[in-house]
């Protein structure tokens, strides 16, 4: 099982993702550069969080075209797994691989904190290690984090169960006080219909470690990680 | 280009003085032309040429054995054993961000990271100090909002976590807001790379952005009629900062710093292109050659004058190895940046900028840089000084009811929470943050160690208006406090001095006095200074502010697992106070937010006592037997019970102190009574806590136990801890909520 | 010769901005004031034969200046409009 | 009525995001564009007196929808211009 973490000019949490699922999950990661289209034989590609070229158009926007993101795209449409972590949730739904976009906060602030989500769905593979309906901790920090998408778009995702965790209270009710950003039906990450191309905004790989105060990120790496043995023993 | 020698008229609008101006000219035997003024007017400025401080800053103690680099550099940098250093600075961008508070936050962070990161250090953590005006004044929100949105605007976005800082309100700043950024970084002690120019032939780069008419000084000065043939733009231009280059610089910066191709590196800050040119030859004593149309312009038709003075963001001058231009070109060509030739390192120690094949500046560097005048201003306290340190007790009412009192201290724009203001800043990115903002002082882990950093920042500028000797020492032995109460032993200092206008005696007796604290502080605790940030003129319609030298300490958690926070951890824990409470209101926040007095003298400062209190308590939080340890400051004892009940991530926890006041009861609950330290400890603990108290000679008073849901102190106070969290935590965004100014629409 | 782009949130699609925007505008006694949508306003230069322009615009705005899932566009060539 | 503010960064500033998406222009193949700034595109109802309006929305602008220090505002009122 080897992840690969996208570095574009802007990327902010691809080193953070390296040393998470490589030095303290312990699986095998490479970086990958956004102008190298060569995937390196990678089965789990990570976009990372940060402000991708800036993100001054809007977030996203320009991370697309990025050569290596053809690369992506076609891993993606051949069935490779791929997990974007906000300013990467953001680009994959520019890019079309996931449906909706992500818009400023309601607040119009940046917000940091813990957030709780639960896991609506625990039988893809990026979360095949929860239990379904657990309530996970952790950090978000984005300014442009506000799910948004067009009504019948929005019904599709819930009737599909396309939505993976959503933004919930301690008694894991997904209340608009649990909401920290204004997304619609307070949904924090998606899955696409092919159920290999997942995004959200909270950022497991801050969440790998005791000494930093959270470890529920560890779970996604580790689902993706146990996903993939299974794949290739079958 | 007119290159006709000037007149004294334009050297006084450049703001040199007559003597100024005719020992310069006597210096370089000649009158300058305009490019010439220009340049010795930015680099005899305050801000470069330190004229009014210097002299008194010589008294800062700066060595110590870790000291690495002290001040001098761009930044300074204490060994952290494991061939490792701490690099840190801290910087003012105060009038910038009055005008335009999210531009003028946002270049203040992105110019302290460029002092770091040129040291060759990779940018780990932010902090940030600052001080508003009351929340009556029409104008407070608007720059909350701003410099708020500004200072995380910027560090979000280079993706250097903002871990902690301060931030304080006072009628004294209603004109002239303080925003004070500090950053620090991580180097190895053989790498670190300084701004001394070297090798004649070495070809000069210029690197990063493109110069533009950013902030150039002097815009009185810009709509002289000299310009009217070359100026399309008059109008002086504010900064804007561009965080994505910056990320994209500190990354080539930091790979073309792995190669052996730098000699020396230097970012372009206040003056730009002038004086980063004239300080690094001035270190090597060489000289430097600049050719002006190589420069990488945003804007067409510059003058000379302009680009030498532009004070556009995120550029950086290098000197290279001569042969090494094309390695230097290609790392910055991977990140998508400019990377130019402009100049060469010569052997005459003069400064020579030509454009259009002319010479615009031919001038001797030795005058530009140490030869700028330096100042014994006259001092003398002001005359209210005695007045303000009067303060009868007994004309102040004791509280009829302390839950009240409590409340209102909890919910003061000084005490309340701060979460409104760090929900805004990125703390996680860098995957280092181990404490948050929320405790006495942030923990960032040093990769590839065992090790830590303790990060805080601080200053009572009241304590500091009502005796600057006292409140400059305060400053410093608390922020020392904060890290101590983090685990850590403090190793280094860094200072932004924030003052008025040094011309003025009153303001030069505060100066004095305060660098005489901060000196005899450092010295007790053994903490150098190695860098720092003076800022004077700090005043509108006559009145300065408060003084304000704001102290950051870094400090050195060994095992980064004996990290202690300020929330109490466990039901039944024993509540212990080191150091001792005495009949102190002067100052304090109580009085000020409470009665509305602010008079008297600050609390008793005995170095001493400070020092033993501090070593109890690293002793004791480094034998493990800690369960949290908050230090006192404003509010006292009551409000540092509730925060060490109420700041935590989970539930809060209730308390209940069985001791009864032997002093005035305010002054025992809400006093600040200095060297104090609150922990937490497990009952079976206490008798070796006890010990180390003993040892050091430090009074222990055990308080009572952590328990419940509800804080009680003695007869006094009875709360639910419930209510008070709500009250601390809401307080802020509720006053902040009256902005009808959603930031940067 | 010039190019302005108007990018704006679709409607139906929600518009935090729009909202906050509206909303402080309220709190500073504009009452007046509903249904504040807020967007994109792009200018540019551009080279090239007048005929192929519109073309070239439109391309310019399906793939970058206009997300078409949450906004619409418009623009006008010219000197004409506002500056 | 209708009305639409345009608010633009002022001559001689610098525009990050106009920059950016100035490059991501020519980085998709459309090498003709230069000069690309990047603004706000406000649109919004205002009830109340034809006469009235503009001067409201000069306060609008002035205190809220434009920074003065670093941007410019044009507004217009009406069904004219570019919805
Ligand atoms: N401007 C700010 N930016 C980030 N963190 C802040 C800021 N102001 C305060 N904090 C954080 O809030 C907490 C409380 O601050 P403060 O009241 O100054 O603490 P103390 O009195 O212990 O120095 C600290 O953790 C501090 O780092
Ligand atoms: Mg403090």
């Amino acid at each position: 099982m080897k992840f690969g973490v996208v570095t574009f000019p802007g990327s902010l949490d691809d080193a953070d993702t390296v040393y998470a699922v490589r030095d303290v999950v312990g699986i095998e990661t490479i970086p990958l550069w956004h102008k190298d289209r060569d995937l390196h034989g990678v089965d789990c590609i990570v976009l990372p969080g940060g402000f991708s070229y800036g993100d001054y158009l809007r977030s996203g926007a320009l991370a697309r075209f990025a050569p290596v993101m053809s690369s992506v795209v076609d891993f993606a449409a051949s069935g490779g797994l791929v997990i974007g972590l906000c300013n990467g949730f953001q680009i994959l739904c520019e890019a079309g691989l996931l449906p909706g976009a992500l818009v400023r906060n309601q607040s119009l602030t940046f917000v940091c904190g813990q957030a709780r989500v639960k896991v609506e769905r625990a039988d893809t593979p990026f979360t095949g290690l929860c239990q379904r309906g657990a309530v996970l901790r952790l950090p978000i920090k984005h300014g442009e984090g506000c799910f948004v998408a067009d009504e019948s778009t929005l019904r599709r995702l819930e009737d599909n169960r396309q939505v993976v965790v959503r933004y919930v209270d301690e008694g894991g009710a997904a209340t608009a006080g649990a909401n920290p950003n204004g997304s619609l039906n307070n949904i924090a990450g998606i899955i696409n219909e092919g159920g290999n191309v997942f995004g959200m905004m909270p950022h497991a790989e801050h969440a790998c470690e005791e000494l930093l105060g959270m470890k529920d990120g560890a779970l996604f790496f580790r689902s993706i990680e146990s996903w993939v043995g299974r794949e290739v023993r079958r | 280009m007119n290159l006709s020698p000037v007149d004294e008229k334009t050297a006084l609008e450049h703001g040199l003085t007559a003597e100024e101006y005719a020992g310069f000219c006597e210096a370089i035997g000649r009158t300058p032309n305009l490019v010439e003024l220009g340049v010795v007017s930015v680099m005899w400025s305050e801000h470069c040429s330190y004229k009014s401080s210097r002299a008194v800053l010589r008294d800062l103690p700066k060595e110590g054995p870790r000291v690495v680099q002290g001040p001098g550099e761009n930044a300074g940098a204490v060994s952290i054993g494991d061939g490792l250093a701490a690099v840190f600075k801290i910087e003012s961008h105060n009038h910038p961000s009055y005008i335009e508070p999210y531009q003028g936050a946002a270049t203040g962070v992105g110019g302290i990271l460029r002092d770091v990161f040129t040291m060759g250090a990779r940018p780990i953590a932010n902090l940030n100090s600052l001080r508003f005006g009351s929340f009556d004044h029409p104008r407070t929100r608007y720059l909350v909002s701003g410099v708020v949105a500004g200072v995380g605007g910027y560090g979000n976005c280079v993706g250097v976590p903002t871990v902690g800082g301060e931030i304080y309100f006072d009628r004294g700043y209603n004109e002239n807001i303080l925003v004070n950024a500090f950053t620090l970084g991580i180097v190895r002690e053989n790498r670190i790379f300084r701004a001394k120019a070297s090798g004649i032939g070495n070809p000069v780069l210029y690197v990063g952005s493109k110069t533009g008419r950013d902030g150039i000084h002097g815009a009185s000065l810009l709509a002289s009629s000299e310009f009217d043939d070359e100026t399309e733009e008059k109008r002086p231009t504010v900064q804007v900062g561009d965080p994505f280059t910056e990320k994209l610089l500190i990354e080539a910066c930091l790979e073309l710093m792995e190669k052996d191709a730098v000699v020396a590196i230097q970012d372009m800050g206040a003056a730009g292109l002038t004086s980063s040119s004239v300080e690094m030859a001035d270190r090597g004593e060489v000289g430097i050659r600049i050719d002006l149309d190589l420069v990488p312009k945003r804007e067409e038709k510059m003058t000379p004058y302009e680009i030498l003075l532009s004070e556009s963001q995120e550029r950086m001058l290098i000197v290279a190895r001569a042969g090494a231009e094309e390695e230097v070109r290609e790392v910055f060509r991977k990140w998508d940046l400019d990377a130019v030739v402009i100049g060469e390192v010569t052997d005459d120690r003069r400064l020579r900028v030509f454009a259009g094949g002319v010479e615009v500046v031919d001038l001797p560097i030795a005058p530009l840089a140490h030869g700028a005048p330096v100042y014994e201003r006259r001092w003398a306290p002001p005359t209210r000084q005695a007045d303000m340190q009067r303060l009868s007790l007994t004309d102040v009412p004791v509280p009829g009811d302390y839950n009240v009192s409590l409340s209102r201290l909890l919910a003061s724009p000084n005490i309340a929470s701060r979460r409104w203001v760090f929900s805004q800043y990125d703390q996680y990115v860098g995957g280092n943050t181990v404490v948050r903002p929320g405790s006495d002082a942030a923990v960032v882990r040093v990769k590839g160690t065992e090790k830590a950093l303790a990060l805080s920042v601080d200053c009572n500028s009241r304590y500091c208006l009502l005796d600057p000797y006292v409140g400059a020492m305060t400053a410093v032995v608390e922020a020392a406090r904060n890290v101590v109460c983090a685990g850590a032993e403090p190793i280094g200092v860094t200072d932004c001095l924030n003052f008025g206008n040094p011309e003025k005696p009153e303001v030069m007796w505060q100066f004095r006095e305060a660098i005489k604290g901060i000196r005899d502080a450092c010295n007790a605790l053994s903490l150098p200074v190695v860098s720092g940030n003076v800022s004077f003129y700090n005043e509108t319609e006559g009145r300065p502010i408060p003084p304000t030298p704001t102290i950051a300490v870094v400090g050195l958690i060994e095992d980064v697992r004996h990290h202690c926070v300020q929330w109490f951890e466990n039901e039944g824990d024993l509540v212990v106070l080191l150091g001792r409470t005495r009949e102190e209101l002067g100052g304090s926040e109580y009085l000020a937010a409470l009665h509305g007095i602010v008079r008297g003298t600050p609390p008793w400062m005995d170095l001493a006592v400070e020092k033993a209190v501090q070593a109890a308590c690293l002793r004791a939080i480094r034998e493990g037997i800690v369960a949290s340890a908050h230090d006192l400051s404003e509010g006292g004892l009551a409000v540092a019970l509730a925060e060490s009940c109420i700041s935590g991530p989970d539930e809060p926890l209730g308390a209940e102190i069985e001791l009864e006041a032997s002093i005035r009861p305010d002054a025992w609950l809400f006093g600040e009574s200095q060297s104090r330290i609150l922990m937490s400890v497990r009952s079976r603990h206490l008798a070796r806590l006890r010990e180390i108290a003993a040892e050091q000679d430090v009074h222990l008073t055990v308080l009572g136990t952590v328990r419940g849901s509800r804080l009680r102190i003695g007869r006094l106070i009875d709360v639910d801890v419930h209510d008070l969290r709500d009250t601390w935590a809401s307080s802020l965004a509720n006053l902040m909520a009256g902005d009808p100014r959603p930031e940067a629409v | 010769m010039r190019a302005k782009v108007y990018v704006t949130p679709k409607a139906g699609v929600l518009d935090p901005a729009g909202k906050a925007t509206e909303r402080g505008l309220h709190a500073l006694g504009f009452g007046e004031v509903h249904d504040v949508r807020l967007g994109r306003y792009i200018t540019m230069e551009v080279d090239g034969d007048p005929t192929d322009v519109t073309a070239r615009l439109d391309d310019m705005c399906r793939q970058l200046l206009a997300n078409g899932v949450i906004e619409d566009y418009l623009f006008e060539i010219g000197e004409s409009g506002v500056e």
